[in-house]
């Protein structure tokens, strides 16, 4: 066992998988020498040489093209977006091409696009971003957001071995303030498509993924020691496909539900779930399913607008009990 | 027997033999004759959505994709008006008529239209239709072939038009620092749909873009096809020999509008009529027969195996069924492998 | 009164604007003297001068680029996508620099973004998009999409007149199909952020707009031929600001609610839609929100599939018998 | 009193005055002593986000800016190392400070970092992150410019990676079209973050891109501020002229990492020194002294006067609030004017 990052995690598991398999392969905006904005590919360059860590001109969408002709030639790239921000300028290409690829001309297109997400790090408008609602309508993608070292580790590698195109949408608030213990022997995957309990609980259910996981068992410890409230807490990990059966099994057995995301409330995916939720539990439900997110706003830089405006750990604390209380 | 007839004919060019010469004029006569088939079922609206014409273009489709070498693997990537490119690689005219007219049996089983299809073992990727786009996939492809010390090379199409995308701006410039094996043609037509070349870029000609990606840039006469041949020929050379990225400007002009509804009210007659003097099957026809190359009968032939080749295509395909409905939810995704059906789909009544 | 169809009602609508303030002007692909791919604009650069109606080369990007520039300058640009499926290319510089500039730095912005959208024409999986979900998640957006003549006016009237960037989606399908006689004299505005009634009802509520309004009220028509059902059509109109009030109102009379929509179903706005009125008429409702939105795949050429894979009238009379027996 | 302190100093170039000469010094000066107050800021970890310096390139900012004519009313949009073009525009030390503390006060009322503010009164668009959106952008600030016959010019900044970008492509390419008077600095300052310039593009000079676009191409020294205006200036009369777009290409380099948090491993000391010993100021401030055009006293006057600028703005700017919270809601759109809370915020205990 050693105490591992998120970032490191997610490094380990580009660097298992480059070394298992030579079609791997990783291109991206400063990737090589440098080892990229935040260090996650540190050290690829040096140990797998310049041909299989390429870094780009700043041109997303020749990165994922490129990415995709390699990839329809039976590589497997993984292409880093410096920021996930600046996923928007390959949205075109990522939701047209690719993600259409196979249904439209039977061709595989394993490849990953990965990058930084997300906010609290007075990042401001343009480096706070979370993309998945803009591409949860696309059929073809498939979207996944670690909360855990474990799984930070455990999605890069299957998202690298899945013949689909996967989104892998890292936290950078995360990066350096959680660490695990993971087994350096065993070989972690974590299969795409299956959420995670996190937290055991019976009375309230509160759905959500990556950094605001952690701010929800915050949250179910502080309910169950002031409240005696028993929350559970469920780690989607995917978007795309949903786990849709482990949503429906939570919320029958607490029927009251909860969903919490740091993307703006109005268009995020907080709404399919809850549609969701409504079409599958509705006999099920003792209270409204609702939904704790971001306002509807770009996200502010000061810190007290980006606090103002992002979900905090009390602001589940008093939607829970306001659930719990219907 | 006439005594000139004794005369030997001047040498071919471009390395080419005689039955290469003969294969070029079928490629091209087989592009028209095929889109003139297609005309008649579109009239008799059993094409699927719009027709888009190659006419005029015959020689620049063929002649440049003739310069690659299939049996090494080249792949290149058309636009819509290269169906003569698709045939030289090797798609068959039964192939395009089931696309255009949305058949169960189609390459795309009916999800795509015209000639959006591929077959990377015969060395073509469909486009889509967002233009651009094929240009850093393109690259892609020709990265694999680098990355693997592969001697392949890739070709991408790019319209006028297009060229103004920024897809083709970050793709050939992507492909000119990584020195990839990529010939990129550029095909000048005079057109984008209704804008002419003057309100889509400020330079003269197209080739000019090559300065600044720092990458090798040629130009031909896109009616005549060894010309044209010829040139990209080379370009595909110093592409397999590591020597990176050309920018082909082929010289031509479309003669339909730019699908079959578009009447080309903003073309004039003049216009028109000094491009059908330089119909490039006809130039080809002639260049043949004056330089003995080919004999009218030799080429008569050709015209008459095509005709029966067609009419065989068109009868087989013209009764196959569209596509069974349930066909739709197959295949989005390796895993899930269909999607699921919608419950208002399931109820009764 | 004169009879117009769709198609001239946005001609119309672009004209009188034109006409009335010199500060509107076009710019898009074709749209000059050709009059537009599908000639909305046709005859208003041999009125209005060809400095009015722009001919762009094929740059989305930098068509909303510059729009947007002109219209912090005061001007106001009503830009064309050719299909509206191209405007995944200006994806990035509409939802980053478009939709935040008001907030991050107090500029104006009175921009038009319109097109033909939609399916149901034998397109293919890039001529029958229908993106309003990749937006509706961008504060500082207005989203708008007419399903009569007469809205098609008013609202593209409106749009032109608003000093928010509006993304304006017409259906190509309806271009020629619907006529109506609008009056001559009059001005016809439709206020952006309004839902309309299109059929009064008292037993199930459908909730559409676009295309699907005219399949919604034929379903209602058969219902309550075949059924005696009585049906409420609320046909949104505006998507952003979406009309809350009305859908509630709505809602709660009926107890009852079936959202339609064309784009696929999983992320698409209908998610967003059941979320709110989960949230606000959870105790009114007798059965669970449910959705008729198309089959999760991209949209395919071949008439069989397209025609399976997107809701028809059948769908939405099956789903309402299956709601109002719930 | 020496002799040739007798000698008449000679003759001033670039039409510029004597006062002008001294303007140009007190803006690079006072661009870099602005960032040396927020690197202590910076240290004290009273800015919010990261840091990025514009030391070595000042004399291209400034001298650029200054070609512009502001009673004419052009704007420009920098980059983020063009504190000194917003500097000469009009953009003040307190307004820059406010930015990058993130207070109340500050343009953007503490909702976006650095120097991203704007006024178009005093002629500058702040940018996005987004590289390459502002080429459009302002394309169509000029756009408006010719519409409406007006004798004004735009600016815009581009290093040598945003270039690469799809924006830019699609932004000089409409502009050239339409003739826009647009003058487009690309500042080649030898890197992109970490990314020299053979690995962005395949050109050895950013001026060969002009060709491409059939625009006028220019280059310049870019830590010669006085060689910069006069480059610029004659690319502005061109735009004003109705001459249509150039692309300047200024060559400098960028002395500090791609923010203050990177330390520049990719970057040899040789390079450093080489560039160090061309340091924009020191050159001026020789140029200045020795052509007597500035005394030494004066030029010392300028940079006290900055110094008591710059303490009077960190001591007025430092204890100011940031913003109120709830002020987060505001101005989204015109209509409706305020975002609503949600719900959660509006429950009690
Ligand atoms: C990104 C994008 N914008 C707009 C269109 C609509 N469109 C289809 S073909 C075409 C004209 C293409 O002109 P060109 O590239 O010169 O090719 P040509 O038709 O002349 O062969 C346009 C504007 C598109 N397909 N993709
Ligand atoms: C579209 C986009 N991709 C990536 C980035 C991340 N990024 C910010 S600055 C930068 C380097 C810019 O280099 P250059 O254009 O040369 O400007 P310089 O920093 O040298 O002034 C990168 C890659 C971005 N801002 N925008
Ligand atoms: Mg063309
Ligand atoms: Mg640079």
């Amino acid at each position: 066992m050693a105490e591992v990052t998120y970032l490191e995690a997610i490094h380990q598991g580009i660097l298992e998988e480059m070394a298992r398999d030579e079609r791997v392969f990783v291109l991206g905006q400063d990737v090589g020498a440098f080892g990229g904005a935040f260090k996650v590919t540190q050290g690829l360059q040096a140990r797998f040489g310049e041909p299989r860590v390429i870094d780009t001109p700043i041109a997303e969408t020749a990165i994922v093209g490129v990415a995709a002709g390699a990839a329809h030639m039976g590589l497997r790239p993984v292409a880093e977006m410096q920021f996930i921000d600046f996923i928007s300028c390959a949205y075109s290409i990522l939701t047209n091409y690719v993600a259409t690829a196979r249904y439209r001309a039977d061709l595989l297109t394993p490849m990953v696009v990965r990058g930084p997400s997300g906010g609290y790090v007075r990042g401001g408008p343009f480096h706070s971003q979370n993309p998945e609602a803009a591409f949860l309508h696309t059929p073809g993608l498939k979207i996944v957001c670690p909360a855990t070292a474990r799984d930070a580790k455990g999605l890069i590698k299957s998202a690298i071995r899945d013949d689909d195109p996967v989104l892998y949408f890292e936290h950078k608030y995360l990066y350096r303030r959680i660490k695990e213990d993971l087994p350096e022997d065993e070989e972690i995957l974590t299969q795409i498509g299956q959420a995670r309990v996190a937290r055991e609980g019976k009375d309230v259910t509160v759905i959500t993924w990556s950094a605001l996981v952690w701010k929800a068992l915050e949250a179910a410890d502080q309910l169950e020691r002031e409240d005696g409230l028993s929350v559970e807490v469920l780690d989607l990990r995917t978007l795309l496909p949903m786990d849709l059966p482990a949503i429906v099994r939570s919320v029958k057995k607490t029927n009251r539900v909860l969903v919490v995301h740091e993307d703006t409330a109005t268009g995020g995916v907080g709404g399919e779930i809850i549609a969701r939720i409504n079409e599958e539990c509705f006999e099920w439900l003792d209270a409204p399913a609702r939904r704790v997110a971001a306002h509807d706003v770009p996200l502010p830089f000061a810190p007290p607008l980006e606090d103002f405006v992002l979900p905090q750990t009390g602001d589940i604390v008093r939607a829970v009990r306001w659930l719990a209380a219907y | 027997m006439s005594p000139d007839a004794a005369a030997p004919p001047p040498p071919i060019p471009a390395g080419l033999t005689r039955p290469q010469l003969h294969e070029l004029y079928y490629y091209m006569r087989l592009t028209r004759s095929l889109e003139e088939r297609l005309v008649n079922l579109y009239r008799q609206t059993k094409v699927i959505g719009g027709l888009f014409r190659s006419l005029g273009q015959e020689a620049d489709s063929v002649g440049s994709a003739y310069a690659l070498d299939r049996s090494k693997g080249d792949i290149l990537s058309p636009l819509i008006r290269n169906l003569g490119s698709m045939l030289v690689q090797g798609a068959t005219p039964i192939e395009v008529l089931r696309q255009y007219m949305a058949k169960a049996t189609s390459p795309t089983r009916g999800r795509e239209l015209n000639i959006h299809f591929n077959d990377l073992e015969r060395g073509f990727l469909g486009q889509i239709s967002h233009l651009g786009d094929m240009v850093p996939v393109m690259a892609g492809v020709a990265l694999s072939f680098k990355m693997r010390g592969e001697p392949r090379v890739g070709m991408v199409y790019v319209g006028d038009g297009a060229m103004s995308t920024g897809a083709f701006h970050e793709g050939i410039n992507l492909a000119a620092v990584q020195k990839l094996p990529l010939v990129i043609i550029a095909e000048n037509n005079g057109y984008a749909y209704s804008t002419p070349m003057h309100k889509q870029t400020a330079v003269k000609q197209l080739v000019e873009k090559a300065a600044g990606y720092g990458v090798a840039g040629a130009q031909a006469d896109g009616n005549d096809v060894l010309a044209t041949y010829e040139v990209t020929r080379a370009a595909v050379d110093r592409a397999r020999a590591g020597e990176g990225v050309t920018l082909v400007e082929l010289l031509t002009y479309r003669r339909r509008g730019h699908a079959e509804h578009d009447n080309q009210s903003y073309v004039t007659q003049d216009e028109m009529a000094a491009w059908e003097a330089k119909d490039p099957i006809d130039r080809y026809h002639r260049r043949l027969t004056e330089a003995g190359w080919a004999s009218e009968d030799e080429l008569a032939a050709i015209d008459a195996r095509i005709a029966v080749e067609l009419d065989a295509a068109v009868d087989q395909v013209e009764p196959e069924p569209m596509p069974e409905a349930l066909s739709a939810l197959d295949g989005v995704m390796d895993t899930p492998a269909r999607a699921p059906m919608e419950w208002y789909r399931r109820l009764h009544g």
